[in-house]
């Protein structure tokens, strides 16, 4: 019976891509208290930028170095021109929030002007399958698998293991002693939106893989299992979002198999994401990293 | 429960005893903020509860109020077991606490948050708020609330929004909120401290002339121990999560344990024993 | 480009933006709640009725009335469970809330008429109506009103009045309230729950009360919707819907009662008005670039309004910059 | 009718054009033939639809340009306008502020749209039948719509119902499997899906078929791998799934990765119907693939059709789509131009009048002779770029035949014509 | 000498709330100096205005190294860090979410060099936190966080250092231990100015302390002179304090 390693595997890519786009949002809130209501569409962006690369022939590679590049320098320009000044002008949560429905709006019909309504694929194989043992993986769900497991690498070695990492933990932690501690605030800001920004230009480039097809409503459409994945995992914590976004990926997967009462259908399973996410909410507040606050 | 509580059971009460506190222990991560601490307030007394910072009195202060659970031990007040009442239900039974970080409400003018404190108010119900005549009660309050805000020289910002208000402000106006409620007893964390000597003088004058008219009792934190010993009755002294000390003011101040705990020792020694 | 009968229908919508917004006025701006999952309780509450009237015979206004005690109730279901959670978590906890109620809008089909929605109540070949006599009626005072005065009033225009002063109603009330010892106690718990509570306020309970009182007037705007449209579909209660509250509740000035109607009418100006962005050089581009075009300048005239009224406009900014 | 002489017509036709640049010509629904018809079209360019809209809208702008050369050809004093193009993106109640500017500020007598039948339903229900106008939406398949109430002939449609559409699948189907064969069924998670596949269930079990899974996916989902797995599970003799181009190229590609899933076995719709979109996503996904389509030119004309569009919009993307907006705009200038007139309750008169299936057969390639036979007032049996269409009493398309397509080995070929009883 | 700490007339609050009004001190280089008084005197105020971390409404802060002189007034922190401040909070000094450490090396971000090499000796004198390295800094007792709050200001290699109340909250053998800290780091000439409620203990080891109240310079002298003067101490006990009081001062100084 192949069914449960073959839905654990699926879990597991989609989760990925959650996950790999989650640490960006949970740090984005966790440092700069934004909920970032137009990350999906960065994702989106991300994706375009590694299509527009292999249009020109170029092979996924460069598409990938491209993806995250242009996406790290979107999110950047982004806080130079309107998230700092927003910043200054001290705007609350909520208006921020505002501001963020409105940039959702214009970066995605944006990308809609410039690339046309139809959807796109990568010009990689969707169809063969290498066989796994029990599992059967596609070309791009091996390469979705394996970007993603060096990404989460490569973000974990950041977060622990240089300064600049540390000095985004710590900031996401306890802002005002990050500051005490020597922590630059404003170079904390721009990393923190570089570092973003690059891991939604990967997202977006692997889910457009996985999916086969996309089109610019792509990441819009996954914003909402993203900000699930990150509270999931404690809002603000970088390793919970990953964590969140693996969990949610292999939930919603996995209520689909048939042991389960015949398998929930398929049509629900968000419903089982979201109903798992509340649950787990009742039962540790905190979410899944969290620590209980101190009483007072 | 409440009225109970508040007024019914009178006769039986012990007046030395309006608030019991029975070997409360609270620890935060296995660390024992409040260690077996026990104390008694009279009714209509002054009681200042002193010690050095970390001591756990405000720690104690949240459990007395209902902010936080004990560990174990046993709060009662006025005959009646509170420890496990909300805070909400133990304000209502007349036990009225305030904040060592004034906690006024920012976005609301000063009057409000003397309003707000106000009892009795049967237009905090949505369908009375919109009965006619659901304003009068608050004409009543209005009246007393002004009296209040006079009394803490507050009176000229009463429109203001109390989060303009400076760190000392604030503190007369929790100071004048907690009286609004109309308690039996007040819970003051800190009231002077951030507060600048005149309207220090005048908020220690008007708890002396509120508790000798309005039967009140207090029970009062505080770091100016100057200030604090010559307005109250009692003291208590806390130091390391248990009362080390209960007594008058003068016995306070003659109290070599006292003075070691709250000027802190020279070298780092473990405080010795509570005394009787 | 003035004419009434596009106008009309955009001040009704705007007029059911407002009074939906006013629920999350109650909720948030009152109380300091952060729900998200606020277009569960327009959802809740028309499709109940719908579903009431259609399949069970209800006569329409109790079905309506029915709709919005259902909207209260879920309020009360996810405050009961959810309300000590953080600010945050909750937020989330009532988005995925309102999407699982619209996913099982549209799953369970044998109850809610699926994807088809609630066309498809009585099932497949029939077309199902739940507003029959609501439509007889406002045919009826059509009648009467041109037989009085002359005058042809489309129904757009009777809605219109109708919806507006519902809303007016709604505000009034939710207004008088605010300014009573009701509305203070909600906006100390808004401020700072332990102070509140410390002097004698039941917050959780006050708490669940804003809650059930947002998601009853959010379920009224679900019955007007559901009565405006004839027809509605589970897609009709989508996030973004919620959002748009949100969007509405801002920009009038989130403390502000009289900023929701404010705002909702800024609001539909907003996305009706973009539709007439088709003059030179605009006419240059085709049909679909244009509809990119209005959405871009719709997100960018919020990012402007945003940033040079962060308060919204009937806000305070001494307000704000309490926060 | 009247009839002029040459130079007035030409003048008026110049007048009626200065005042259609101007933008300020107004419409003369008088019962003369001096008139022109304004036609809006409401459709989604953002939302959920937002990769069809745009090719709708272009195909239904090619048609209102080849109508009015086919007009200025024929000299008929006729011209349609395009109101204007408003996007509903996805949603009813923009819809409906969209199609309430097109009528009310515009002028609009013939609105096209929507897409998803939603949107259709909510802009029949509160604009098109409140105020008058006729509806044509080109793609919304919802039987809800058949029996809409009130709708007073205003409401058209296209693409054939989910009803007739899904008892023509299990015909096929019974014909090549054999009736008490077990079949998965796929569907994509909305109106169109959910209907088609339980009228494919309904008609399949009433003549002893069994059904294996069913599986209704969500269509903006993030992966399709786990919904593929169970769809091509438990060995069935074959598969009818009802999807559309684009989720089929996610959908699609996650069925074969199954290796239990064989496309040669599976049956679609006349959504699929289209070599280059079938082409695009590939030929493991789509090999050997079937499908049914009300009958149609289908082949070379559909096929003429694409490379029509191609040339008329360099760039754009092809949907399979656009021949249902393109129909509705010929059609709906067909029956104006029958009747003489632009009003909306008279035009509808003549909607069956010019479909078919009585009358010469027009081609979309011959509108300047089909429009000279409206104008003379004769029934026309118009064979559309999407399909021949012959609006029955609710307008419903009806097709008394079908054919079975196939996609093999690049090419998409129509393997046989059927004859199909109507099920009411 | 000139001071390595020189501020002048300093204004400072937050927000709109004032809470220093012209306080003046100075630190000379390799010394300790103390600051005491009455709660809400403003001493830790006065810090925090020192290391940016309060509005500066008028004053002056200059701090000399090496022979520079820099205005360092409202300077941000990150840049008093690399220039060789540091600065110990209260409350709230680790990162708890953080390992011990990460919370070392993020001490480090101002001087990266050689961090793991800094942190190798200071685990030296900081013994016992090298038994913890790997827990997260919130799973500490009040004692280790503490000398970890000490431990990570160090890795900065600062040359002054200001610790605002190390003492408190703290079990008495947790205070023997930061102060032992404390003497060690004198003694190698690191220049510390010390906000302390426990005014003996602070007193005795000061060279040089300033008594505040109500955010002004009330008393000034070396340390264990203030110890003496009976006006210190009524101003802790209070108004009738020396007159009821049997000269506790000089018994204090045992």
């Amino acid at each position: 019976m192949s069914e449960l390693p073959q839905l654990i595997v699926d879990g597991l890519v989609s989760g990925a891509v959650l996950a790999i786009a989650a640490v960006g949002v949970s740090l984005v809130y966790g440092i700069l208290h934004l909920v970032n209501f137009a990350h999906g569409d960065y994702l989106t962006f991300g994706a375009y930028a590694g299509l527009g690369v292999t249009a020109l022939g170029l092979s996924m590679v460069v598409a990938t170095v491209v993806a995250v590049a242009a996406t790290a320098a979107l999110a950047v320009g982004l806080q130079l021109v309107l998230w700092g000044p927003v910043r200054r002008r001290r705007a609350g949560l909520l208006s921020s929030f505002i501001t963020a429905i409105g940039l959702a709006l214009v970066l995605r019909h944006a990308i809609f002007l410039v690339v046309g309504a139809g959807s796109r694929a990568y010009p990689v194989d969707q169809f063969s399958v290498e066989r796994l043992g029990p599992v059967r993986v596609s070309i791009s769900q091996l390469i979705a698998i394996s970007l993603s497991i060096v990404a989460i690498a490569v973000i974990g070695v950041l977060l622990a293991r240089t300064s600049i990492g540390r000095s985004m933990r710590a900031f996401a932690d306890n802002p005002e002693l990050a500051a005490v501690a020597g922590v630059d605030v404003g170079r904390i800001v721009l990393a923190t939106w570089l570092v973003a920004g690059a891991l939604a230009g990967l997202a977006g480039e692997l889910q457009g893989l996985i999916q086969g097809a996309f089109d610019p409503n792509m990441g819009w459409n996954l914003l909402l299992p993203i900000f699930a994945a990150v509270v999931l995992g404690t809002i603000g914590n970088a390793y919970g979002a990953l964590l969140g976004g693996f969990v949610l990926g292999l939930v919603m997967e996995l209520s689909t198999w048939s042991v389960l009462g015949g398998g929930i259908p398929a049509s629900y399973k968000y419903v089982v994401a979201f109903l798992a996410l509340i649950l787990m909410l009742l039962v540790r507040p905190q979410g899944l990293l969290g620590r209980r606050a101190r009483a007072l | 429960m409440n009225a109970s509580l508040r007024g019914g059971t009178g006769a039986e009460v012990d007046r030395t005893r309006l608030l019991e506190v029975r070997d409360i222990v609270k620890r935060y991560q296995g660390v024992a903020a409040v260690d077996r601490a026990t104390l008694n307030v009279a009714e209509g007394s002054i009681t200042a509860l002193i010690g050095p910072n970390g001591a756990g009195k405000t720690s104690l202060f949240n459990i007395v109020s209902g902010f936080a659970r004990a560990d174990s031990g046993s709060v009662r007040y006025r005959g009646r077991s509170i420890s496990r009442l909300p805070p909400h239900r133990v304000a209502r039974a007349g036990s009225v606490r305030t904040f060592q970080q004034p906690r006024v409400l920012r976005r609301l003018t000063v009057l409000d948050n003397l309003l707000l404190a106000g009892p009795r108010q049967p237009a905090e119900s949505f369908w009375r708020a919109l009965a006619p005549g659901a304003g009068r009660r608050d004409q009543e309050l209005r009246r007393r609330a002004l009296e209040l805000l006079a009394l803490v020289r507050l009176d000229d910002r009463a429109e203001a929004y109390a989060g303009v208000l400076s760190g000392g402000q604030r503190k007369l106006l929790e100071f004048a909120k907690a009286l609004m409620a109309e308690p039996l007893l007040v819970l003051l964390d800190e009231p002077l401290a951030g507060v600048n000597p005149t309207l220090r003088e005048l908020l220690l004058q008007r708890l002396r002339e509120v508790q000798a008219g309005g039967g009140i009792t207090f029970l009062v934190i505080e770091h100016d121990l100057g200030s604090v010993l010559r307005v109250s009755d009692e003291v208590a002294v806390m130091s390391e999560g248990r009362v080390i000390f209960q007594g008058s003011p003068e016995a306070t101040r003659r109290d070599p344990a006292v003075i070691d705990a709250y000027l802190g020792s020279a070298e780092a020694i473990v405080a010795s024993g509570t005394p009787g | 480009m003035l004419d009434p009968g596009f106008w009309s229908f955009v001040g009704l919508t705007a007029g059911i933006y407002a009074i939906f917004a006013l629920g999350l006025q109650v909720q948030y701006g009152l109380a300091g709640l952060l729900n998200f999952g606020h277009v569960a309780s327009m959802a809740i509450a028309a499709y109940t009725m719908a579903i009431l009237v259609v399949r069970f015979g209800l006569a329409e206004w109790q079905a309506a009335a029915a709709g919005i005690a259902a909207a209260m109730a879920a309020g009360l279901l996810v405050g009961l469970t959810s309300l000590r959670l953080r600010a945050d978590y909750f937020a989330i906890v009532t988005i995925c809330f309102s999407e699982i109620v619209r996913y099982v809008l549209l799953n369970r089909q044998d109850l809610t008429g699926g994807p088809e929605g609630t066309i498809g109540l009585l099932g497949r070949g029939q077309a199902a109506a739940y507003n029959t006599d609501w439509d007889s009626l406002i045919a009826r005072v059509r009648e009467t009103v041109s037989s009085v005065t002359g005058l042809d009033v489309s129904r757009d225009i009777l809605m219109l009045l109708l919806i507006w002063l519902v809303a007016a109603g709604l505000l009034l009330v939710v207004r008088r309230a605010s300014v009573m010892p009701w509305g203070r106690v909600l906006r100390s718990i808004r401020e700072d729950e332990e102070a509140a509570s410390s002097v004698g306020k039941n917050v959780f309970a006050r708490k669940l009360q804003a809650l059930a009182l947002g998601a009853a007037i959010a379920g009224a705007a679900g019955v007007l919707y559901a009565l405006q449209f004839s027809f509605f579909t589970p897609d009709d209660f989508e996030p973004l819907v919620t959002f748009f509250a949100w969007v509405v509740l801002i920009l009038g000035g989130a403390a502000r009662v009289f900023g929701v109607p404010l705002g909702a009418l800024l609001f539909g100006l907003l996305f009706a008005g973009t539709r007439f962005f088709d003059f030179w050089p605009l006419s240059l581009l085709d049909s679909a670039d244009r509809a990119y075009l209005r959405l871009i300048i719709i997100g960018l005239l919020l990012i402007g309004l945003m940033y040079y009224r962060p308060q919204g406009l009937l806000g305070r900014r001494q307000e704000m910059l309490l926060e | 009718m009247a009839r002029g002489n040459q130079l007035i017509r030409v003048l008026a036709a110049v007048f009626a054009l200065t005042m259609t640049a101007c933008g300020g010509a107004s419409s003369s629904s008088s019962g003369n033939a001096n008139f022109t018809l304004k036609v809006g079209m409401v459709l989604p360019f953002t939302g959920d639809l937002a990769t069809y809209g745009p090719s709708l809208d272009k195909s239904a702008r090619m048609a209102v340009k080849m109508v009015n050369d086919a007009l200025k050809k024929d000299g008929i004093n006729v011209t349609v306008q395009v109101a204007g193009s408003e996007d509903d993106q996805t949603t009813p109640a923009a819809g409906v502020e969209a199609a309430t500017k097109l009528v009310k500020t515009d002028g609009a007598q013939v609105v096209v749209g929507s897409m998803s039948s939603g949107v259709t339903l909510a802009v029949a229900q509160s604009v098109a039948i409140p105020n008058n106008v006729l509806l044509v939406t080109p793609t919304s398949s919802d039987p809800a719509l058949t029996t809409l109430k009130g709708k007073n002939q205003l409401v058209w449609r296209i693409y054939p119902s989910d009803l007739l559409q899904g008892a023509a699948l299990a015909q096929a189907m019974g014909d090549t499997f054999g009736k008490s064969a077990t079949i998965n069924v796929g569907a994509r998670n909305d109106a169109f899906g959910t209907a088609l596949a339980q009228e494919f269930e309904r008609v399949w079990k009433a003549a002893g078929g069994k059904i294996g899974q069913e599986v209704i996916y969500n269509t903006n989902q993030a992966s399709f791998d786990a919904d593929a797995q169970k769809l091509a599970s438990g060995n069935p003799t074959a598969w009818m799934i009802a999807d559309f181009p684009p989720t089929f190229a996610k959908m699609g590609p996650a069925l074969v990765r199954t290796g239990q899933w064989a496309p040669a076995k599976t049956f679609m719709t006349e959504a699929m119907d289209n070599n280059d979109s079938l082409n695009q996503i590939g030929a493991p996904a789509t090999d050997g693939l079937r499908g049914t389509a009300g009958s149609a030119p289908a082949g070379p004309s559909a096929d003429a059709f694409e490379s029509a569009f191609k040339a008329a919009n360099p760039g754009a993307k092809f949907t399979s789509f656009e021949g249902t907006s393109f129909d509705a705009v010929v059609l709906a200038s067909l029956a104006a131009v029958k009747a003489g007139s632009a009003d909306p309750s008279k035009i509808k008169l003549q909607m069956r009048a010019v479909s078919g299936p009585s009358g010469d057969k027009f081609g979309w390639q011959q509108l300047p002779d089909a429009f000279k036979a409206a104008q003379q007032g004769k029934s026309i049996s118009y064979q559309g770029a999407w399909g021949q269409i012959a609006f029955d009493q609710n307008g419903d398309p009806t097709a008394a035949t079908y054919v079975l397509w196939q996609h093999q080995a690049g090419q998409t070929t129509n393997l046989k014509t059927f004859p199909f009883g109507q099920p009411r | 000498m000139l001071p390595m700490l020189q501020v002048t007339g300093l204004s400072a609050g937050f927000e709109d709330v004032p809470v220093l009004d012209g306080v003046s001190m100075t630190a000379t280089p390799g010394s300790t100096v103390a600051i005491v008084g009455p709660n809400g005197a403003g001493k830790s105020t006065l810090l925090k205005a020192v290391y940016g971390l309060a509005r500066v409404r008028s004053g002056r802060v200059v701090f000399r190294r090496d022979g520079a002189e820099h205005d360092i007034t409202g300077w941000p922190p990150h840049r008093l860090t690399a220039l060789g401040l540091n600065y110990v909070p209260q409350t709230d000094n680790v990162f708890a979410a953080l390992s011990v450490r990460e919370n070392l090396l993020l001490g480090a971000t101002a001087r990266p060099r050689q961090a793991l090499a800094r942190m190798e000796r200071l685990l030296v004198e900081f013994g016992p936190l090298r038994t913890v390295l790997d827990r997260p800094a919130g799973a500490l007792s009040g004692g280790q966080r503490q000398s970890l709050a000490v431990a990570r200001a160090l890795m900065s290699e600062p040359v002054l250092l200001l610790l605002d109340e190390p003492s408190a909250g703290l079990a008495p053998s947790a205070v023997g231990t930061v102060f032992g800290h404390l003497a060690r780091l004198r003694s190698e000439g690191l220049t510390i100015v010390i906000v302390e409620q426990n005014a003996r203990l602070v007193l005795a080891r000061a060279d040089n302390a300033y008594v505040l109240e109500g955010g002004r310079n009330r008393y000034e002298g070396p340390g264990p002179e203030l110890l003496q003067d009976a006006r210190v101490v009524e101003l802790y006990l209070g108004g009738g304090a020396h007159a009821t009081t049997p000269a506790t001062p000089a018994a204090a100084d045992q």
